[in-house]
């Protein structure tokens, strides 16, 4: 097989409980987000925007949305004979079946399948957050240092830096300590979760740490830590622009409201670099004769008879006639008939909400109202 | 589950008779449609959702729109190893004579697919009256009667001088094709299935013949072919020129129209796009319109179709008007009663009105 | 979704060890066969010239290779939105992973799956055998019978019946007893391992088994002997002509000496039901001056400079000047380097015989010889 | 890895001017080559193999065949939704004019690609002069000289009327480029590297002259658009007409030639078919011949190409002939010196003999 320069690895298989109803039956990855998309599809447009062809994900919890949302990667491009996408789950040897117990040990279990590239650099990526990066700045900034490893960060607000997993490093970018979620920050740069690799010392690195009993095989926790303490060349690549994982409910819902105003926070728009999705060719929406969609985002085959304000209304969902959806997200397919009234809630897909119901408060100081997928909330709940 | 019964041939080259500035650079079978689709889409879909997996499609000429489009048949499920979409040169010119799609000539240049086949049936279509047709129900019916050709019509609603009528004597045996369709009419929906063994025959015994259209060619043979007539009962939306595009589009705004056009358990495919969702920004005001992804709204859209990345700035007015693919209405512009072509940019403050009887077409545009 | 009448279940989890050195690192259906075929082609094919375009294939053991083989399923005409071909490998729920523990608990473990397609009428098959077969004709026997299960038999020789399951059946078909390997053989039609079930009874046996503390919950073992015990609709569907299973070293080699000879035992010319495969583009081969082949089948890609003799020679195979190879197999990327000599031999993929080696023996009594993949055998062995 | 660089410009529609039964159904790009390829994989083959993902193909009239084979470009890693093959109708009649490639309409019919594109550089080439090249040590040459344009060549080993050659002069300037090539003359191998705001530029300017080649229209301006050349050291196989297309593939049936054109790491792609390995029964005899997948041999083959799925019987023999999908040689049959075209079938103890110096040529058969 040609050597490829650089090859990402993308850990697609955590089970994103924090999604709380969402993600009871798919994984994270596959979650529904910004309309048309799924939350995979920022991450991927990375890559190939980025020109990396080589993408491995590996996938463990209920993969099988995820498996058919991904398909061939034809939909970012990423259909290439040898290369492309690989869907890699985990697998039985002769030794038996092994799960993946932790972020490291998920890539350990497949550096035959990185070996099998033969690349220099290799690209570590999770699917879970929202951002636009060119990851070939990011190898630039690798190879300039000639580092070992090079980690993704984000400057985040003194006051939040607690809450992160903290680098610090000296003016050349080289990293002199990796704190998690320290009490007293002394920097504030948040790593993100990106790293790359030099190819040898990874291979090294994973072996090391495969056959360390006390390691929890994670690379935040025991790889970078390690690699800290053996004196190996780490650096930091600073990420400005919008970055933020969608994790949790509230951040999930946070995250939707910044693609809307004027001027988002995260522009879906911008043409340069664009989000590719698996489309899914459904006509245009409709906007009935007593419709109102102010400051929203609509898809594909929605109908909207009612009133949206600063909501998002994805793929094929339906809001009826005299209906109010505000602050709130529509899932594919999810229905509020005429009549209801919504505010500041997620509906899963294919979620109903029956006529004449109220849901969610526009009162910020309570929790995101959540209906799963499929769920139908009717007059008595 | 696949069709083992027919395949599928398909002209994409009617050219109609009316001239029109939409159709300077494009074929009828490549107008978009419903801001999203094209016309060729709907025969397209109709054959796959019918499971057919082996497509001749005859070109025109200015064949690029369709190929850029089309593709090789992938977003129709039909980029296939064995079987698929064959697409071939039709008669450059198209089939401009009125009432005529089907020129025997591209049938015999699509011959050898006809003859590969070991299906009994073919379903032949045009590409400019579209409908959402179970195909299945109609090759049933053809199988169950024995005949040779089963062609499918309407009631004519309207006057089309560019469709054609059947005579239709006993038993529903088609007496005759005639140019031109008034109100009540039996309107041919250029749609037919056919015995593959009689196509090859009649593709062999009129050879000589090859400048007619099929209908033309065994207009005198009718009883023998023996040709029987269908009713389709849904909806067949013809599309001759600018007039009929624009009142057939405007109909779709009719949620009872539309749904007889789309429906979930037979999807309408075409090319998949990367557009985000339409943006609504605050204080646009949009009412009985369809918008396509991509699109950016910041004014007043009314009683329009909006093709994708159509841009409508603030103070900008939409009214009762198509706008295709990448225009951009500027601030304090008003367009109504009109059809913009694709990549447009309505100035500031300007206005295109047409009237209901005279619409105004403004051809494509420049905007990169 | 729409509603479909037959869906398959492809079971390909298993490692074939009896194939020994050949699936050290891929899984048996993914094993080269026939020149340019993988033994998972077969029954691919067979599903796709049999008009079923939903085909879910379950995984396990080593599967990377057989992901990338497979891909999107376009190399059977299997690349359908919303249907095609599926990889369903083992995952994580909410209480954790779970392997496949046997062929019953896999399809088990796929349900959703199978229910997401609401069929009437599953398919449930293997990926190492070799055989045509248009199952539409298994299908209509089902139906005739209006059966709970249909299982496919090949009627053997009342010899070998004691080394089969072997199904007895009264004049209609109607299956009376199941014994595993019967000392006795009262009946001589041996199971194929293919079933097609009613959804509603497999859903239910299936459901039955699960909870079963008894069952290993495999199709032979468990599911059958429950049916049959319940006095369920057990009906047998005959096939007449080729049928092998290509699980040992001895089977592969029999098996693969049956696509030769004048009038083979199994066509792979056949054009009504083709072989399809996911090819490489490779150019055609080459027959050098010196070159002489008799009785072989040699596949693209290869240069043949010396004798190639009743053999089979995969893509991108290369038999040296002056070397023999005669009743043997080579797999793809082989190489019979100058003089060398080899008979009744299957050489792995891109294994190397070097220059002058003598490998295996035509003497019949003896086993085959097998290289593994990518071994080098060189004069001291 | 993308190449973020250059796209991609091919014209398929070179039509030649010696009369030819192989090329009366179908033009040059089309003609298959050494068993299974067809000359239009390797333009497309070296574009995929340099990362260019985005290009555009200027079709013949009788393009069927060419959209048969390359479909959509997905076996060259060209179906994408970013960039990807663009095939648009180039001029019908091909560019028959000696020397004649680049039609200039067609690179204007193109023009929207080139406009779209922000890569720095377009590579343009022909398709009937074919090799295995890494074009991005080419473009990085261009990039590193600075100049408007590259053009490739090689030193000639034999006359062509119909290529061109190149007048160098210092510091590698192309002065002129002269219909016709001699031995040791600079043999124009129909490549050229152009700074794509160079060629909208020329495209701007010489849109009246559309009718010329390109390098007819800048040929008084050789100089302030800076054309400079770039000796090719690999193997550039011209096929212009029968004489060159048979000579040129026996040529690859010395390994050391086979070598040149065929690199694992640079894979020619093409179609993919389900064709079983060939087969050779027990008495067949073949010796220094390329035998394509498909194919069963009973008889002799010496010095021969078979394309896939030939059959030859017991007894028949062929010999230095190149044999193309799907031909049957008879029992008893011979054939020799000879270029059978697709579909024939050789009856039983016949012989088709040509001569070293007059290769017998039989057009496409009728064999389904």
């Amino acid at each position: 097989m040609a050597r490829k320069e650089c090859i990402a690895m993308l850990l697609a298989g955590g089970q994103g409980s924090r999604l709380m109803d969402l993600t009871s039956k798919i994984a994270k990855p596959a979650v529904s987000f910004g309309g048309k998309y799924r939350i995979i599809d920022f991450t991927l447009s990375n890559c190939a925007n980025s020109g990396i062809e080589t993408v491995g994900i590996l996938t463990q919890y209920r993969p099988y949305q995820l498996h058919e949302y991904v398909g061939s990667g034809r939909a970012w491009d990423l259909n290439i004979t040898g290369s492309g996408v690989s869907i890699l789950p985990p697998y039985a040897t002769q030794e038996g079946g092994a799960w993946y117990e932790g972020t490291a040990d998920a890539v350990t279990h497949n550096l035959d399948y990185i070996k099998s590239h033969h690349p220099e650099y290799v690209l570590i990526l999770s699917g879970d957050a929202l951002y636009r990066m060119d990851y070939r700045e990011m190898l630039k900034t690798h190879k300039e240092h000639n580092a070992d490893l090079t980690i993704g960060v984000m400057p985040v607000p003194w006051e939040d830096a607690s809450r992160f997993g903290i680098l610090t490093a000296d003016e050349n970018g080289q990293v002199t300590k990796f704190s998690e979620k320290p009490a007293h920050p002394d920097s504030n740069l948040a790593s993100m979760g990106i790293y790359i690799f030099s190819y040898d010392f990874l291979v090294n690195a994973l072996e090391e740490d495969a056959i360390n009993q006390r390691s929890s095989h994670d690379f935040g926790n025991d790889i970078i830590p390690k690699a800290l303490a053996d004196g190996k060349r780490l650096f930091v690549h600073a990420h400005h622009g919008f970055w933020k994982d969608v994790g949790t409910i509230a951040s999930y819902h946070e995250t939707s409201m910044d693609l809307l105003g004027e001027d988002p926070l995260f522009d879906l728009f911008d043409e340069k670099t664009p989000i590719m999705s698996n489309d899914s060719s459904r006509p245009p929406h409709y906007i009935g004769p007593d419709g109102r969609v102010d400051d929203s985002l609509v898809a594909n085959g929605c109908r909207i008879m009612g009133t949206v304000r600063h909501s998002i209304i994805s793929t094929d969902a339906c809001v009826g006639e005299r209906a109010i959806v505000e602050d709130s997200v529509l899932l594919p397919g999810a229905i509020v008939k005429n009549g209801a009234h919504v505010s500041r809630a997620i509906l899963g897909e294919n979620a109903v909400v029956e006529e004449g119901v109220k849901l969610g408060s526009v009162d910020t100081t309570k929790d995101t109202a959540v209906v799963g997928n499929d769920v139908v909330i009717g007059k008595g709940e | 589950m696949m069709n083992t019964k027919a395949i599928g041939y398909i002209t994409a080259n009617y050219a109609g008779n009316e001239p029109s500035k939409l159709l300077e650079n494009r074929p009828v079978a490549a107008l978009p449609f419903l801001g999203r689709y094209r016309l060729i889409d709907f025969p397209l879909s109709n054959m796959t959702n019918a499971g057919i997996h082996t497509v001749g499609l005859a070109m025109p000429g200015n064949w690029r729109s369709i190929a850029d489009h089309v593709g090789h048949g992938g977003d129709f499920q039909l980029d296939r190893k064995i079987g698929g979409l064959y697409t071939f040169p039709g008669n450059p010119y198209g089939t401009t004579k009125r009432g005529m799609r089907f020129l025997l000539r591209d049938i015999i240049s699509n011959r050898e697919l006809f003859e590969r086949s070991d299906a009994p049936y073919v379903v032949v279509m045009g590409a400019n009256i579209i409908f959402n047709m179970d195909l299945n129900e109609v090759i049933d019916a053809h199988e169950r009667s024995g005949v040779g050709i089963t062609m499918l019509y309407v009631k004519a609603e309207r006057k089309h001088s560019d469709a054609s009528r059947l005579i239709i004597g006993d038993a529903g045996r088609v007496q005759k094709v005639e140019p031109g369709c008034e109100y009540g009419d039996n309107k041919f929906i250029d749609c037919f299935i056919i015995n593959r063994d009689l196509l090859l025959d009649i593709i062999k015994h009129y050879a000589n013949a090859d400048y007619l259209d099929f209908f033309e060619a065994i207009a005198g043979d009718m009883a023998r072919v023996d040709v029987c007539s269908y009713e389709y009962k849904g909806l067949a939306i013809g599309i001759f020129g600018e007039r009929s595009y624009y009142e057939r589009s405007m109909e779709l705004l009719a949620p009872t129209v539309y749904d007889q056009l789309f429906q979930k358990d037979r999807p309408i495919r075409t090319k998949a796009h990367d557009a985000a969702p339409a943006k609504y920004y605050a204080g646009s005001n949009v009412a009985n319109s369809f918008v396509s992804a991509g699109s950016k709204i910041h004014g007043t859209v009314r009683n329009s179709i909006l093709s994708r990345n159509v841009i409508v700035e603030s103070g900008a007015n939409v009214t009762n008007s198509i706008i295709m693919y990448g225009c951009v209405i500027k601030r304090g512009a008003r367009v109504e009663n009109a059809i913009i072509d694709k990549n447009n940019v309505v100035p500031e403050n300007t206005e295109y009105r047409g009237t209901p009887d005279a619409i105004m077409v403004i051809g494509k545009g420049t905007r990169l």
